[in-house]
């Protein structure tokens, strides 16, 4: 577990509330993460998980209430949201390679033409940032020829060559071969470990207690328990939260 | 723009005609393209090997050569397309005010080269069912036929529509070629007739002629997304 | 054919015409486009050899020589009865030589030279029909009789018929309505006697005319309606050629091997 | 193939391979005796196997023989020069199209924050106003026959005092009709990729063009490949639609050849053979390139291997699509 | 863990041997299960394991080697493969519910079509087998409405209907969402316990824990070890399949 340096909060949600349709996928939902926090979302499936970390770098605008990053709200349209995003890293359930551009393009692409850096400069930084991840040696493969596990941690590189100030992972693991669900947290706690802002829905247990500074439980789009992770899994509050525990645990 | 209020009639009557070349060459093509696709799929390798034949033949070849096989090929062999003088069918060429075979020779052709479509929309939907349904009907103990009938065909026909409904798109537009090969008075017909025969100025007879087929196009092109999204929806 | 093409009086500027003349341009140009037929034998006809033989060929060659342009820079370009009048307002082409009859309404859009043939509308039918043996014959509202969009004799037979969407089909080209007989879809074609003639020589076996012609079809040249000099041009290379025999040479050598009279010239109609 | 029966079929038995063998052996029986009485004997009846028919065009001897095939080859230029200029093109107008309807798509959503009210307004109107004129061209010029549109080009634009070769005229009318349906195929495609290749594209801060033009359409073309190859097949059987405008395609050849030698039934047959033998290859070439690209070396394997339904659509209307 | 009983086994491999193309995926496999046994299969991805369990009912022919059903080799084709199938159950990583037919039709074709039985005295089975799984209130609902654990019970009570001497299970569960994964499990191990034999391909290391009788270890077409679960994650022989649990036991 890291330290969490102290000062005004990078993430806000305040009274966030969103529907789909007649759906109330977030429902009045308040929360704020600190620099160098790591939060863990967990909760049932459909519980409003991954919309909430969408909404974080806007990919799902939102019906009311007001989201802040870094002290700013967040920009609605245009070249304002595309810096936000470009600063909030994001790593996806399914990898979401550009499956047209090797490894090493897909990490260098944003910082080329998004903050227009020196092709060379970024190709060193992105090396470097592969080798971390463990997969300097297929830079020049296409995403199809690598593993489930390799393909999501050159996400990840692919995330952190933008040098974001906070990182979203949604359900990093759950598409992956359980052989390679290590590999891919193993990396993740080492980010934690470093100071990372980090938002990540998981099912991961192992990860929550041992990485995470605070677990956020979803229940029906309401954030139901909030709680460090050591208290939360001895003694989850909610009945909710409670039966989840039991459901995921037990096998 | 008077020439679409004064051969207002002209216009309906090319659209009513090209309306039931439409409908009689639909009904034939799914038959025919149904029995193709049976052939297609079926397990003796040379009926295999005719639909694949019948199919690879027609989707390659121009229907403009077909046409011109059908109204000038099938007349050199001595043939009027009398065997389509059906009790019912007659009547409808009859009505029409014309027993001129070129309505049968149209017919033949567009009925020929849809066929080749509709067996592949048909076969598409086959290949559409997952096969892992035909997979848990096996394991089931259901016998072949037991697995079209209860399993496959019941779902491979949802996925047929739209695919087939492309095809009868497609048709619709086809037939106007029908116009250029001895059919009179159909809307490509009418086209040709009122603009280089009659002299009518040609931007209102497009107007009319081009209404006379969004009519038909685009209507079901529209009813066909609207089934797509609620397919795609349900999956 | 004209094997005398490209011999003297032909090149840019070896002939001189008044200064801004249609013949001037042509003969600067050193290339003409000219609108013919591309499937009736005898008139215009294109063969294996890829360019168009007949008649008519015949005579837009006599002008294009006139012209002083070889025979080889000429662009035959196909223009289907129907089509005409267009590809000669529109410039498609600089003139159409298409066993193209000249009447009042067609002189409200284009102007003729001519003419420099009198053919006159005839019927083909089988070589066994008796049935049919003129116009009248379609009366009785029983045969069929094909013709071609936008020619005159397609307008005239519907005087004849007795229900005309049940009697008479249409197609772009004459070869459509021989197929056509020759099929027995339609009981006769009817279009200008040159034509059904040429057919006929081909096919003695199976066509033969039925009765006497019916109407005159007197042959001109379409040009665009406001080119009176051109138009005169073109009257006058066609007096010369009816006095000096390449008229007559230019029959022998095409039509006139399917039997058809040539007659004496023609006056030509300045207007 | 293999793998369709797979689905429908066991691996058949021995006994089932004998029965299917024995129904092979009835089945090619009575296919002969069909094809004999039903086709060979009604065409012999006909003379329709005889060598003046046949000789100039098969015959090398034949005294027509190389002018035949002279005229033949000149047709088959013609209709390729055609199909090629009409592709080109067509490939050109709809990738612009389908990146403008794309990029109008995000566009009607925007609300132009930040510029003055009025202009906002007015950027909106706009981008409304444009993609609803896009939409309706788009559904006129699909539902329309493409003879038609042919045909009314070869008539409309010297009617407006515009006149070319007939060549252009087959070509606009072609590229007008097939480069919306390239569009909206390659629009399928875009919208057909998995969403997260746009999502990923936005979270590292593309804006929606970049995401387009870098990410969007590149993958839609490898993965609408075959479905682009189908549409050159469409493309090349259209040009036999410029008989209609009297463009000396192979079709139209095909009929001044039978002018003069009266062999109909053999004329089409060699030039359906000709059709079928390109196109078939073309097809051909679109299954391999399919197979490949689901066997997924550099794409994405899951939208190759399921193509998204509107893209199926589309090719099907594609390759049944207007002749 | 249920009682084994004795006498001639039910599902007998006999050196089978199976290839794709080029690829060896059965590489000379022998195996046999006794009745009312329960056996767990595990192995890395691509190792054989679905193929196996496959070629037990004829979904995949194998191309040597013999395999024998309750003392008869399986029959090739026609009526006497339908009837071996009807007497082994096959449950799919992917439910493969036939989606046109609501949950008690799924359940009722079977019995009705191939059995011929009556269509009333199956329904009255078919509602109590699934009351059983758990999802009686479902019955007349179409496949898609219900939640991937209901449609993988429902599934199980399809297959359990033609009242087999056998169920296949090919990876029941990692299909499904983690809250669905102990509710499927459950339903397997009160069927382990009645003393069904049971050939179980899957990653729940509880569920071979506790519920299986023997571990089969697969990689590479080759069955690597078979020993008794508790032996078997105690002290593995093999390198590969120690490699393959510390990665999969791990995190
Ligand atoms: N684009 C959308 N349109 C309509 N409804 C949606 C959309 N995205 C999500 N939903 C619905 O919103 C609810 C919350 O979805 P969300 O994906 O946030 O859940 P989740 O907690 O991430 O679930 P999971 O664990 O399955 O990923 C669900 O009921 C889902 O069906
Ligand atoms: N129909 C097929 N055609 C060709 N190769 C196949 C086929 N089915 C499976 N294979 C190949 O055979 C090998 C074994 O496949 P199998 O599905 O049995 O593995 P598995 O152990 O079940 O893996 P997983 O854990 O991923 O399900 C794999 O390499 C696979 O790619
Ligand atoms: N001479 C008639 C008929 C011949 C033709 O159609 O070319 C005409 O000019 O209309
Ligand atoms: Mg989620
Ligand atoms: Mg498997």
């Amino acid at each position: 577990m890291n330290d969490v340096t102290t000062g005004e909060p990078l993430i806000v949600l305040d009274s966030v509330n969103k529907w789909f349709g007649p759906l109330h996928v977030l429902d009045d939902v308040s929360l704020s993460v600190g620099r160098g926090e790591v939060v863990v979302v967990i909760g049932p499936s459909g519980s409003g998980k991954s919309t909430l970390c969408r909404t974080i770098n806007r990919l799902e605008p939102i019906n009311s209430g007001t989201i802040t990053f870094d002290g700013q709200p967040l920009p609605a349209e245009g070249k304002a949201l595309a810096k936000l995003r470009s600063e909030v890293g994001m790593v996806f359930q399914s990898f979401n390679l550009f499956a047209h551009k090797t490894i090493l393009e897909n990490v260098t692409l944003g910082p080329v033409k998004v903050r227009k850096e020196k092709p060379a400069a970024v190709r060193e930084r992105a090396l470097a940032l592969l080798d971390r991840v463990g997969i300097a040696n297929q830079a020049d493969k296409f995403p199809a020829q690598l593993s489930g596990g390799q393909q999501q941690r050159a996400a990840i590189a692919r995330a952190l060559a933008m040098q974001p100030k906070a990182m979203l992972f949604d359900e990093p693991t759950s598409a992956l071969d359980p052989e390679m669900v290590g590999e891919v947290l193993e990396v993740m706690t080492s980010l934690a470990s470093e100071g990372m802002t980090m938002v990540v829905v998981t099912h991961e247990m192992g990860f929550a207690r041992h990485a995470a500074n605070r677990v956020i439980f979803m229940a029906d789009g309401q954030l139901v328990e909030d709680a460090p992770p050591a208290e939360f899994f001895a003694n989850p509050r909610s009945a909710r939260a409670k039966d989840f525990l039991s459901k995921i645990l037990t096998h | 723009m008077n020439v679409l209020i004064d051969k207002f009639d002209v216009f309906a009557g090319g659209f009513w005609l090209t309306l039931q070349i439409c409908l009689l060459a639909a009904i034939g093509a799914l038959l025919l393209g149904a029995v193709v696709a049976v052939l297609r799929i079926s397990p003796v390798p040379p009926l295999r090997a005719v639909g694949t034949a019948y199919v690879n033949i027609f989707r390659n070849m121009p229907l403009t050569v077909v046409m011109f096989f059908a109204a000038f090929g099938l007349p050199a062999l001595g043939s009027n397309a009398d065997f389509l003088r059906l009790p019912g069918l007659d009547a409808v060429f009859n009505r029409l005010g014309t027993d001129l075979p070129y309505f049968r020779f149209a017919l033949i052709a567009l009925v020929l080269y849809t066929a080749a479509f509709v067996c592949e929309a048909l076969r598409s939907g086959v290949n559409a069912v997952p096969p892992g349904q035909a997979e848990a009907a096996r394991s089931l103990g259901l016998t072949f036929s037991q697995n079209l009938r209860h399993v496959v065909l019941p779902q491979s026909w949802k996925a047929s529509v739209v695919p087939l409904g492309s095809v009868i798109i497609a048709m619709i537009k086809n037939s106007a070629l029908a116009g250029f090969f001895g059919v009179v008075g159909d809307l490509a017909q009418t086209a040709d007739q009122l603009t280089s025969a009659e002299g009518f100025a040609f931007v209102p007879v497009a107007i009319g002629i081009s209404i006379g087929y969004l009519i038909m196009t685009v209507p079901l092109g529209a009813l066909l997304d609207r089934i797509e999204k609620r397919q795609a929806v349900a999956r | 054919g004209g094997d005398d093409g490209s011999s003297e009086g032909t090149g840019a500027g070896s002939k001189s015409f008044a200064a801004g003349s249609t013949m001037e341009r042509l003969n600067k140009a050193q290339a003409i486009k000219i609108g013919t037929k591309f499937d009736q034998p005898g008139f215009g006809q294109k063969g294996l050899s890829g360019k168009p033989e007949g008649f008519d060929v015949e005579v837009a060659k006599i002008i294009v020589k006139e012209l002083g342009i070889p025979e080889d820079k000429i662009e035959w370009v196909e223009a289907p009865s129907k089509v005409r009048e267009d590809v000669i307002v529109n410039g498609t082409v600089d003139l159409v030589a298409a066993t193209y009859t000249i009447n009042d309404k067609r002189k409200e859009r284009i102007a003729f030279a001519g003419p420099y043939y009198e053919a006159g509308q005839n019927i083909m039918v089988k070589k066994d029909d008796t049935a049919i043996t003129g116009p009248d014959s379609f009366k009785d509202g029983t045969k069929k009789v094909c013709s071609v969009t936008g020619s005159t004799p397609a307008e005239t037979i519907k005087q004849y018929v007795k229900d005309v969407a049940t009697q008479l089909v249409l197609f772009d080209t004459y070869d459509k309505c021989r197929d056509a007989l020759k099929g027995g879809q339609v009981d006769a074609v009817t279009t200008d006697n040159v034509i059904l003639l040429g057919y006929i020589a081909k096919d003695e076996a199976s066509f033969k005319l039925a009765g006497d012609n019916f109407t005159k079809e007197p042959y001109g040249i379409g040009v665009k309606k406001e080119d009176t000099d051109f138009r005169n041009f073109i009257n006058d290379t066609l007096e010369k050629a009816f006095n000096d025999g390449s008229w007559k040479k230019a029959w022998d050598d095409t039509a006139g091997k399917f039997g058809a009279e040539l007659g004496a010239a023609p006056t030509v109609n300045r207007y | 193939m293999s793998r369709q029966t797979s689905v429908l079929y066991d691996v058949p038995g021995p006994r089932q391979r004998r029965i299917t063998l024995v129904s092979s052996v009835a089945a090619t029986l009575l296919l002969l005796v069909g094809a004999y009485f039903l086709i060979y004997r009604p065409l012999d009846d006909k003379g329709q196997f005889s060598m003046e028919l046949w000789g100039p065009l098969i015959d090398p001897s034949n005294e027509n023989f190389s002018q035949v095939w002279d005229r033949l080859g000149l047709g088959l230029k013609n209709t390729l020069i055609a199909a090629v200029l009409a592709i080109v093109s067509s490939l050109v107008v709809g990738t612009l199209l389908a990146v403008l309807r794309i990029q109008l798509k995000s566009l009607t959503r925007r609300r132009f924050v930040g510029f003055a009210t009025p202009l906002a307004y007015l950027l909106r109107g706009l981008s409304v106003l444009l993609s609803a004129v896009t939409r309706v061209c788009v559904e006129v010029f699909r539902g329309l026959p493409v003879v038609i549109t042919i045909f009314f080009v070869a008539r409309g634009f010297p009617e407006f005092g515009v006149s070319f070769d007939t060549l252009w005229y087959l070509v606009i009318g072609l590229t007008i009709y097939n480069s919306v349906v390239i569009g909206e195929i390659l629009r399928s495609g875009m919208e057909g990729l998995p969403g997260g290749q746009a999502e990923a594209a936005a979270a590292i801060g593309l804006s929606p063009l970049q995401s387009t033009r870098m990410i969007l359409l590149p993958q839609a073309f490898r993965i609408m490949l075959p479905a682009l190859i189908s549409q050159l097949v469409v493309v090349l059987k259209d040009t036999s639609l410029g008989f209609i405008i009297s463009y000396e395609e192979t079709l139209n050849i095909g009929k001044q050849v039978i002018g003069v030698l009266e062999n109909p039934i053999q004329v089409y047959v060699v030039i359906a053979v000709l059709f079928i033998a390109v196109n078939y290859s073309l097809s051909k070439l679109a299954q391999y390139v399919q197979h490949r690209l689901s066997r997924g070396r550099k794409t994405a394997g899951t939208p190759a291997q399921n193509p998204p339904p509107a893209a199926l659509m589309s090719q099907a209307e594609g390759a049944g699509g207007p002749i």
